[in-house]
């Protein structure tokens, strides 16, 4: 995959940053898993559920920059950017199941959970509303004259909206602190990118803005991390917003109900040939010399955080029905 | 006789529709090859070709524009809005263009937009509201919602002959869990006409949607008690069949107004002001409005549960309306 | 004492708020070097500077997510929309995300979106509609529409100072039409409480923004005739000050519901909703609406001057009703 | 101005065309002028009043190449675009002036006038909607299997809107036949370019759709009938979108009411020499030998023209107010 102008010397890793990064995929995989093919099959996430598998590495490579002042915007497939700010399992299961202990206390369900304390907007569902939110996120960064920045994720799909548009464009011409983490997973729900646009690249769209933009491959965590450091260095210095468009593809159905039938098999096993945590173990073993046990016991760490975040999360009330009417306008 | 359910007697419309006139086509985001999220436009693709089974981009307010310029252009555009909640992406281009054409230029434009709507599926917040309200106050709009398998194939068709642009709100929890045996061939149900689900003499039950079932089951369980209830079912909410409302108003003096929508300038009031006006001399007791509470749509079962009005509900309104 | 329009009263109020609290901003189109359309933000780009006083791009939606997104980030953004009707282009935003942060997770939005609204100026269908009843119906917003200089800017300050999402209609017409002596000095009006505009003790009028003149009119007209007329201006369009509201309905028994917006799905049916199932007991007549008729607004003055309602509307149906 | 690949050789255009198009220009610029400085300041017409005085090369140069069965959706300075489609001075002026023989029968004001017979929308006042609403104009086109096609016109304001984007992308992913005329005058309402965008060609984020442009003098009245004639040949074929940005500037405030000091005097000042009205005039002298006389000819005859339908118009009745809820629905 190309950058847009130069290419960028790879820069050193080190082994602590790569066990972090694995740690969190594998949180995110995990956790996800256990949602989707256990909790939701047993009925106790209701609703839609979605799910980031394979695309685990964006969230992670470019999350884990983010300083505690900073705002992040995650897409429905962005479970690890909660992670990385401190949001835990227990919050997690219990928002999936609709607990009063969980992020939204139940209001809102599964994966529309966010933190005002840990700066995560819970996601909007209109696809791309995210992008002008952003901007005034990292509007009041500037205003303040801080070094803040702001995260978004959106997906290829996002970009055939009007507020994709709107916001992005605002934020070139405000000089606003922003960067954009595009994961171009090749469908929006069944809908191919061949019949969302007519390019084949969201990045060169952003060329009509202003922006600076780079293509990476979203499977490798590495890239994304790396490509980010560059995005948010540009942001944290004043000179605006920067445009990282991740070329990935969605492991799963667009939700749990859809068995994604119109993907063509060639594709889905092109892809799955790519994993992500599997990629950065490659690297980790073939670049620093990790063995496989480092993997297994992070693997084992990760499943029994999961299995005692479980069970504490379905021990969680649910809300009490007379606070239903309680914080649609504050109260005085 | 096989009994067709609410989602299948919609795509039972919408196909014959096609099969009438060429000039019909639908046209909204995964609904060729998929076949639309709540299968509604299944098959159509097969049978209709890509031209007519219009995949687009996520894009809600071109959908609507281009929508509209099909319907100038000679077409009858059925779009597809993949969830209610997200129409209000293209409410400019609703509101603003395609409802005021025909006053301001004459211009006829004979459109459908489909919208999945309602609660009771643990959508949460934005996949589970009721948004007739904006468009039943656009002038220029028609909103019809059915409440039935027979009149969900009956309005689509009605709807998509008509020469105005028509919001055609179907509800999500009704698709699958309501079935009846629909008549073979061809039939419309008109539009602003409501209908009378139940006769009653004590009270009037006026609402739509999933709602006319929770009148029913209401009616159903009041009955032994001696208090018998009427239910009209208005099936198009704008325009307003105001005779039918007036009569069922003057029949039995009280009457109930519900619907899932939350209160506040919700239809009810629209139904209060009418009857309160036109129908102010035969009423016997307060006018009662049975809704969801002013907050967005709980996500979870406990909080969606008391959200929605429910049978209960209206059972307890009615007898101490019924006291009066 | 200098008497100041309705227009430089909500100029007044903005610029007294942004001295006293730093986190407040103005953000919209042609707002910073032209001083915006009506020129309410007027010499604030000089006092204020670019970054307090932003001029954005032509695009409402964005306009309003980045107003959501700084109010999330401890700002209090007073945004333009360069006419109502625009905000049509920003309503997934507004309804959708700004109106449910709290109750999803928490998180307060102290913004407040201004829009100039209303008719009587010869705008024609696309710069004279009232928008108010989306608004009114989406949980979590609020709505106010001053009738007067001095609730202008005492309505515009209690709104900046609000910790929820605010919808601040300004009427075009009464920008320049109306002028009072304003206090010196800091002063606010609080929302969500109503004002009797005169007392009366045979008919309430309840009604808001420029309808409330036509009102006061009518009510000195029919003084003469002993005809006397209780006029509420309701302020806040939601939540509406319920108790005065049924306070003038119990007063007075007969009620009239006048605004200048289309009838159906208007303000009216929610006040009748109010009335008639909570003072229906005090009712001695009909409640009765008068609103515009449902169309777009029409341009030509002909057609506009009959679309509007009018004080002489009002008489007629007062004296109808006082015969009751 | 630069086209984006190769350069175009000049056509040749003959005495007739030129005088078509410079009476559509003279009649845009007279009628306008009519209707801003004398008719509006006598209170004849209300409202706001909007001219395209410096822009009238733009639909003249284009529109002329409309067939029947094409449609339009001018912008708010685009009059002449309904005049070369038949709509007359008279049926102008009666909408200006609100009366029931204008082109919306009093119902919509001064410039928010088209007609259904003739193929002109009406310009929708959400600057940007027309986007959209031309491509499922064209898009009944090509259901039908004909060859005409669609003119829309738009602003560099309109640019900024969602609408813009999300009809330029769907024009381009369902290969729709539309010929976009972008009037780049430089200024939405106060709002100068660099304010808007932080680029200078719109045309550049076309590319983004995967459509071809090109940029033109907008004053050049040749220069964008030949760019037209390659677009339009374009989309006859069934080849797609094309967009032409047109650089001119608004000889006038953005209405009757607005005096524009936000306009550099220097600005102003360069391009009222560079009148398209007197560009043409000077290409038919220098190209064509054509003498004054010709002008002063035409001049004459919209001069009478105008006054012909003035006067008509002055005459003709305002909309009986018990007409006032017709046509609000089918009436049956
Ligand atoms: C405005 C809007 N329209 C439709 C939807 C329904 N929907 C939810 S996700 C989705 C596809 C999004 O595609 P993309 O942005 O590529 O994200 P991905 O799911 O592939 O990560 C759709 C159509 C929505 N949420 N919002
Ligand atoms: C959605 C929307 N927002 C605001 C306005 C008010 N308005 C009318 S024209 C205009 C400027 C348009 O600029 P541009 O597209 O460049 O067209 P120009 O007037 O320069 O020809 C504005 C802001 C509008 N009509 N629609
Ligand atoms: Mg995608
Ligand atoms: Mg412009």
């Amino acid at each position: 995959m190309s950058a847009p102008a130069a290419a960028h010397p790879r820069t050193q890793v080190d082994r602590g940053l790569c066990e972090s990064l694995l740690y969190y995929m594998l949180m995110m995989r995990e956790l996800e898993e256990r949602i989707e093919l256990k909790l939701y099959r047993q009925g106790k996430v209701l609703g839609g559920c979605y799910t980031g598998r394979g695309q685990e590495a964006i969230p992670v490579g470019s999350a884990i920059l983010s300083r505690p002042g900073d705002w992040l915007t995650p897409s429905h497939r962005d479970m690890a950017a909660l992670l990385i700010r401190g949001i835990t399992p227990r919050e997690i299961l219990a928002q999936y199941m609709g607990r009063v202990s969980g992020l939204t206390r139940g209001r809102d369900g599964n994966m529309h959970m966010g933190c005002a304390e840990r700066h995560c907007v819970p996601i909007i569902s209109s696809i791309g509303a995210s992008i002008p939110v952003a901007g005034g996120l990292a509007f009041a960064m500037r205003y303040r004259g801080e070094s803040n920045i702001v995260f978004n994720y959106s997906g290829d799909g996002a970009s055939s909206r009007g507020d994709w548009h709107e916001g992005l464009n605002m934020a070139a011409v405000l000089n606003l602190p922003i960067v954009y983490l595009c994961n171009n997973n090749q469908y929006a729900y069944s809908t191919p990118l061949d019949q969302q646009m007519k390019i084949s690249d969201i990045a060169h769209r952003v060329a009509g803005y202003g922006m600076p933009f780079e293509i990476v491959d979203g499977n490798d965590v590495l890239q994304i991390h790396e490509a980010s450091q560059r995005a948010v260095a540009h942001a944290r210095a004043g000179r605006g917003p920067y445009f990282i468009e991740c070329k990935t593809f969605r492991m799963s159905g667009h939700s749990a109900h859809d068995a994604a039938d119109y993907v063509p098999t060639a594709q889905r096993e092109e892809w799955s040939r790519r994993d992500p945590i599997l990629m950065l173990q490659k690297q980790m073993v073939e670049g620093m010399g990790a063995d496989e046990q480092v993997f297994v016991n992070l693997r084992k760490r990760v499943l029994s955080e999961i299995e005692e975040a479980v069970s504490w999360a379905l021990d969680q009330p649910f809300p009490d029905p007379a606070t239903l009417e309680d914080d649609v306008y504050e109260s005085v | 006789m096989a009994e067709t359910t609410y989602v299948e007697a919609i795509r039972q419309g919408i196909w014959e529709e096609m099969e009438r006139d060429e000039s019909v086509f639908v046209m909204g985001e995964d609904i060729a090859v998929y076949g639309g999220a709540f299968k509604v436009t299944k098959g159509m693709l097969e049978r209709f070709g890509e031209m007519r089974v219009v995949d687009t981009p996520l894009s809600e307010s071109a959908i609507v524009g281009a929508g509209t310029g099909a319907a100038i252009n000679g077409l009858r555009p059925v779009l597809e809005m993949q969830f209610a909640d997200f129409m209000a992406c293209g409410f400019d281009q609703i509101t603003n263009f395609a409802a005021k054409c025909r006053y301001r230029w004459g211009q006829a434009i004979p459109m459908v937009i489909r919208a999945p709507a309602g609660g009771n599926i643990h959508g949460g917040p934005f996949h589970s509201q009721n948004i007739e309200m904006p468009y039943v106050h656009t002038p220029g709009l028609k909103v019809v919602q059915p409440a039935t398998a027979y009149d969900a194939k009956g309005l689509i068709k009605a709807s998509i002959r008509d020469n105005d642009p028509v919001i055609f709100l179907e509800h999500k929890y009704l698709y699958r869990s309501v079935k009846e045996a629909l008549p073979t061939g061809d039939y419309t149900v008109p539009l602003s006409k409501a209908q009378v689900q139940r006769e009653g003499s004590d009270i009037s039950i006026i609402t739509y949607g999933w709602m006319v079932h929770v009148a029913l089951e209401a009616a159903e369980r009041l009955a032994p008690e001696g208090i018998s209830i009427e239910v009209l079912d208005l099936r198009t909410l704008m325009p307003l069949d105001r005779s039918s409302i007036l009569e069922t108003a003057r029949k039995t003096s009280k009457v109930i107004l519900l619907h899932e929508d939350t209160l506040t300038g919700g239809l009810g009031g629209e139904l209060a002001g009418i009857i309160a006006e036109h129908a102010f001399d035969y009423l016997d007791g307060p006018l009662v409005r049975i809704a969801a509470p002013d907050t967005p749509v709980p996500f979870s079962e406990t909080l969606e549960k008391a959200f929605l009005p429910s049978a209960d509900r209206v059972v307890r309104k009615a007898r101490w309306l019924s006291r009066f």
